[in-house]
C-alpha cells in the first residue's frame, strides 16, 4: 500500500499535492467539479492589503511548453477575502488551506497576515516575495538576501503560524536568499515562482501581453525548477516546496528526489481543471513503477 | 462544465478563412445560446476557446476563423480524429428579455453564437431580425442558414459595399423595430453598437484566455458591477453593465 | 524581393543567422552537408587556453521542448584550433567566422583572444563569461557586474577585432551587466547562454547527468531569452545578439523585433543538422507573411 | 550521414520487452554493420538513437528494447506511420581484421547490430560463431535468425540458466577458436569480453548522446589514441583503443 502522507511543518498531509496559488481560486469553484478535501491543501490565491484588479489585458501568451501571465495580483483585498472567500471556502474543504500573501511593501505583508492570522483555516502563510518593492526602487523583494529576509522578520512577528517564503527563481544566487529568509526565521520554502518571460506578437509587432513581460509558468520551466529546488533543499534546514511545471506523478516524484516535501502544481491546473485529481490518482502506480514504498522516504532522495 | 472527447465528424471551409467543424460527444453541458468551449489541441499549452455555432443532440458545431497557431492546426483535422474539449463554458444570453423582437447583431467571427441563439428565440417564438457585417462579399457566411431558421429578416452589410448594404451593421439597423438586441463581434463594432443602440441588450466580449473556466483570472474586465471574468461571468455582458476602456 | 542582410559591428552579414557555439564545432563537418557559406556566420566550439576533454559522461539529459549539457567545453585547445581547425575550415568556408572564448580566470581569456587575434579568419570575438571564475571562489563571471567587465577590459586590450560578451542567463539584474560591459568597451552583447537546469533519473534516483547540473537549452527557453534581448537591447548603445531557443524563422523575427540585429541557432542544431539552412530558406515566406521587407528595419521593433 | 522519411512497415514484439520494428525509406547512408540511426519521434526533443539490425535494399530492420519514453512511443507506433530518421551514423565495424573466424558476442540488446554483421562476415566467406548473453529464457530473441544465416555456431546464455548454458557470453567461450571478436552490450558485459579475450577485438558502445552525428560532444569518451565521440569516431572502438573508467 503507497504511502501518500508527508508532514508540512507540523500539518500532516493526506498527500503532497497542493494546486499552486492562482491557478485554484479560493478552491470552492473548482469544489463543483470534484471534492477537493482529497488534495494534500491548496494555496488560495495571492491575497494583499487592498482589492486590486491587476494588469491591464490581454494579461496571458502561449508559448512553446508553457504560458505567460501577467495578471497581476487580482484579489478582492483581505478584508473580503476574510468575509467572503474563507466561508464560502469552508462548506467544501475541511482541512487547513494555503494563505498565499503578497504586498508592495513590508507593512502590507504584514498587515495582511496579521488579518488572516485569526481565521482557524488557514494552516500556513505562503509569502510571495517576487513583487516589487515600491519603496526599494520596484525591484523584487525576492532579488535581495535582506530584503527577502525584511519580510520574513515582519511576518514572522504577526503570526505562530508556519510561514513559507515563496521565492522567485530570477536572481543570480537561490540559496543565499533562501538561507536568509530561514535565518530570519521561516518555517519553510517554496519555489520556484515564475521565470521572467516575453512574447511578440508577429503580427501587430507588439508584446503579446500589455505589460510586456510576464511571468512563465509550465512544463518548460520544470528543469530549472528541480535544479532550485535542489539547491535549496540542501542549502536549509526548513522544508522545501517545490513548483514548476510539474504536470505529472512522475513529476511530482522527480520534484521530492529532488528535495521537495510537497509539491504544487499550477499551470497544469489552467489546461485540465482535474489535474491534482489526476496526479493524485496515478501517484500509487508511479510510485510502483519506480520501488517507492512511502512518499516521506524519498524526499530529498539524491545527494 | 464537462470534460469530454469529441470525434470530428466534419472540418470544411465557409469561406477562405472561415470553417465549420462538427462534432459528436457529450454536449450535456452546453445549455445556452453564447456559451463557448475549450480545445486541447496537440502541441500547444493552453486549450483554444471557439464559440458554439450550434449544438443539437450530441452534435456541436464550431464555426472558427484561421487567425493563429491554433486555428491553423484545427484547419489540418480530419473527420475521426478525437478532440479533448471542455464544454458549456461561460455565462452565455439571457433570453428572457426579450417581448416581441429581437435584434441580432455580428461581425465576421461574432456571427457563429448567433446561429443558436435565433434558433431558441424563434423556438419561443420571438421575432428575429438578423444583421451580419462583413470586410467583403468574399468572407460572407451563414446568410442562408439565417434565412433557413425563419428569421424575420437578414441583412448583409460588407464593409466595401460589395454584397449587401454598404457600410457596417450599425448601418443596416434603419427601420427594424426591435424591442431588445444582441451582439458578437470585434470590439470597434461592439462599441458602435453600443452607441448605435436605443434598447437594452447583451454584448459577447473576447479577451485572450488562460483557463477559459474561471481559474486563472486572465481575461478580466473591469464593468459597472465589479470585476468580472470574460470566460466565467462573461462572456456576455449586459449593455448597462459595460465600462468601456479607453 | 526580401532584404535579409544585416551589418554586425560593422561587418555584413548576409543574412542574421549563425549557428551558436558547441553546436556546430569547427563547421567542416557541417560543409558535408550543405555548403555553410550561407550563413550569416557561425560560432565556432568555446576554445580554452589549454585543451579540455569536459565533464564526465553522461552530460545530456533530455526535457520537455529542450535539453540539458554538461559538456564542460570540451575543445583541443588554443593552439590546436589556430593549427588544425581554422585551416580545416578555410577550406571550406570563407566568411568571417565568430570565435567563442572561454577562461577561467581573467588570464586565460586573454591569452586565447591574444592568440586568435592573428587569425584573419576570425571576424569577431563571443566572450563565454558563464564558465565559473577559479580565483573567485567558482561564482560566474557573468553573475557579477564587475567580473564581466574585468574580462572584457582583458579582452580588450589584446584584439581590435569586434568582442561581443555572452552572457548567462542565471542573474537577478541582467542590464547592469550588459551596461558594465558596454561601458568596459564591448562592441555587442550576445545572449542567452543556457540556464542552469537539472534532471533526476526515477530508476536510479540519481541526477541524470554524472555533473548533476547542466546547461538548459531549446524552444523551452525561448521567451526568457525574448525578454533578456528586449531588456539589454533597450539598455545599451551597442548590438545584440538573441539565442536561446530559436528554432524557426519566425522566432528569428521575433527575436530582432526584441532587439537583436543577429540570431543564433543552438540546440535547433543537434535536432536537425540542416535546422539554420532551413530557416535561412523559410525568412522570406516568413517577412512577406508579416510584411516585413528587411530585417535590419524590424531591429528592436518593439518598443 | 542522410536524413529522410522512413515508412514503417511493421511494428512487432519479440519478446515482452524487446520489438522490431521494419521501415523502407533512403537507406543509402547506411553503409557497415554497426551503425545506428537517429530517430526523430513526436512528442521528445531529442532524436533516439538505435542501432542497426539489419539493411536489405531499402529495409531497414530496428530492434530495440522498450526502456524509457522514447523506445514507448515506438511501441504504439503503427504500419504506415512516417518516421523523420538520420541514416548512416556512426563508424561501424572494420570486418577487415577477420582472418578466417570471428566470434560474435552479444548481450541483450546489444544483439541485433551483430545481426547484419554476422550476415556481412559469412557473405565474405568467413566463420562466424555467435554467443548471445540474455537474463533469461523469457529474454531471448534472435537465435533463430542467427542459425538460418548459417553462423557455424549460435550458443545462448542465461544469466539464471533458465535457457542454454548458464552464465554471461563469456562462460560460454570455451573451445571457440576465433581469430578476431566484436561485441556489444552493457558495460559490465563489455568489460568481461575485454577480459575475457586473447585476440584483438571491437567493442560497441553505448552512451546518452544530444545529437547522434557529432556536433555537441555530449557522448565523448577518452580513448587511447585521444578523445573520440562514441557518434562520430565511434560507437565500435578497436580492443586496444579502449581507457576503461573506473
Amino acid at each position: 500500500m503507497a504511502e501518500l502522507n508527508v508532514s508540512l511543518c507540523g500539518i500532516s498531509l493526506d498527500n503532497p499535492i497542493i494546486p499552486a496559488s492562482g491557478t485554484f481560486g479560493f478552491g470552492y469553484e473548482f469544489a463543483e467539479l470534484y471534492d477537493i478535501n482529497i488534495l494534500g491543501t491548496f494555496s488560495f490565491k495571492g491575497t494583499t492589503r487592498d482589492p486590486r484588479f491587476g494588469n491591464p489585458t490581454p494579461r496571458i501568451a502561449e508559448c512553446t511548453a508553457g504560458m505567460i501571465n501577467a495578471v497581476g495580483l487580482q484579489n478582492p483585498g483581505v478584508e473580503q477575502v476574510i468575509e467572503r472567500e474563507l466561508p464560502k471556502l469552508k462548506t467544501c474543504f475541511s482541512k487547513k488551506v494555503m494563505a498565499n500573501v503578497s504586498g508592495f511593501s513590508v507593512e502590507d505583508y504584514a498587515y495582511a497576515v496579521e488579518k488572516l492570522d485569526m481565521c482557524d483555516q488557514i494552516g500556513w502563510f505562503e509569502v510571495n516575495v517576487s513583487c516589487p518593492n515600491v519603496h526599494g526602487g520596484g525591484m523584487s523583494f525576492g532579488t535581495s538576501p535582506e530584503a527577502a529576509a525584511e519580510v520574513t522578520r515582519a511576518v514572522r512577528a504577526v503570526t505562530k503560524k508556519p510561514i513559507l517564503i515563496k521565492l522567485s527563481p530570477n536572481v543570480s544566487d537561490i540559496v543565499s536568499i533562501a538561507k536568509a529568509c530561514e535565518d530570519a526565521g521561516a518555517d519553510g520554502i517554496s519555489l520556484i515562482n515564475t521565470l521572467l518571460g516575453m512574447r511578440i506578437d508577429l503580427k501587430t509587432k507588439k508584446p503579446v501581453i500589455a505589460n510586456k513581460m510576464g511571468g512563465f509558468s509550465g512544463p518548460a520551466i520544470f528543469p530549472v525548477a528541480v535544479r532550485m529546488v535542489y539547491q535549496v533543499a540542501h542549502a536549509v534546514n526548513i522544508p522545501v516546496v517545490g513548483m514548476g511545471g510539474v504536470a505529472s506523478a512522475e513529476d511530482v516524484l522527480e520534484m521530492m528526489l529532488a528535495g521537495a516535501t510537497a509539491v504544487e502544481v499550477g499551470a497544469a491546473n489552467l489546461v485540465d481543471p482535474y489535474a491534482c485529481k489526476k496526479i493524485i490518482e496515478e501517484l500509487p502506480a508511479a510510485m510502483a513503477k519506480y520501488g517507492i514504498a512511502s512518499l516521506e522516504e524519498i524526499i530529498k532522495g539524491v545527494k | 462544465m464537462q470534460q469530454s472527447l469529441f470525434q470530428i465528424t466534419e472540418n470544411t471551409p465557409l469561406t477562405e478563412t472561415v470553417w465549420r467543424m462538427r462534432l459528436t460527444g457529450n454536449t450535456s453541458a452546453i445549455t445556452v445560446p453564447g456559451q463557448f468551449v475549450n480545445l486541447k489541441i496537440g502541441g500547444l499549452f493552453l486549450r483554444r476557446p471557439i464559440s458554439v455555432c450550434d449544438c443539437v443532440g450530441d452534435t456541436l458545431t464550431l464555426v472558427y476563423k484561421v487567425v493563429g497557431h491554433g486555428t491553423e492546426k484545427m484547419k489540418g483535422m480530419q473527420a475521426g480524429e478525437m478532440l479533448d474539449i471542455l464544454t458549456g463554458l461561460g455565462n452565455g444570453y439571457d433570453l428572457t428579455p426579450v417581448r416581441e423582437h429581437a435584434l441580432l447583431l455580428g461581425g465576421g467571427v461574432g456571427v457563429p453564437p448567433l446561429y443558436m441563439l435565433a434558433k431558441r428565440l424563434i423556438a419561443e417564438g420571438k421575432r428575429v431580425s438578423v444583421i451580419l457585417g462583413f470586410n467583403t462579399k468574399a468572407e460572407v457566411f451563414y446568410e442562408e442558414e439565417f434565412r433557413a431558421l425563419g428569421a424575420a429578416c437578414v441583412t448583409v452589410a460588407t464593409a466595401d459595399g460589395s454584397y449587401g448594404v454598404r457600410g457596417f451593421v450599425t448601418d443596416a439597423m434603419a427601420g427594424i423595430d426591435y424591442d431588445y438586441f444582441f451582439t458578437c463581434g470585434p470590439e470597434p463594432m461592439l462599441r458602435a453598437v453600443y452607441r448605435a443602440t436605443a434598447t437594452e441588450g447583451q454584448f459577447s466580449f473576447e479577451e485572450r484566455m488562460g483557463c477559459g473556466f474561471g481559474a486563472c483570472m486572465g481575461c478580466s474586465c473591469k464593468t459597472v458591477t465589479g470585476y468580472k471574468r470574460i470566460c466565467k461571468e462573461g462572456p456576455v455582458l449586459k449593455k448597462e453593465e459595460i465600462l468601456w476602456q479607453n
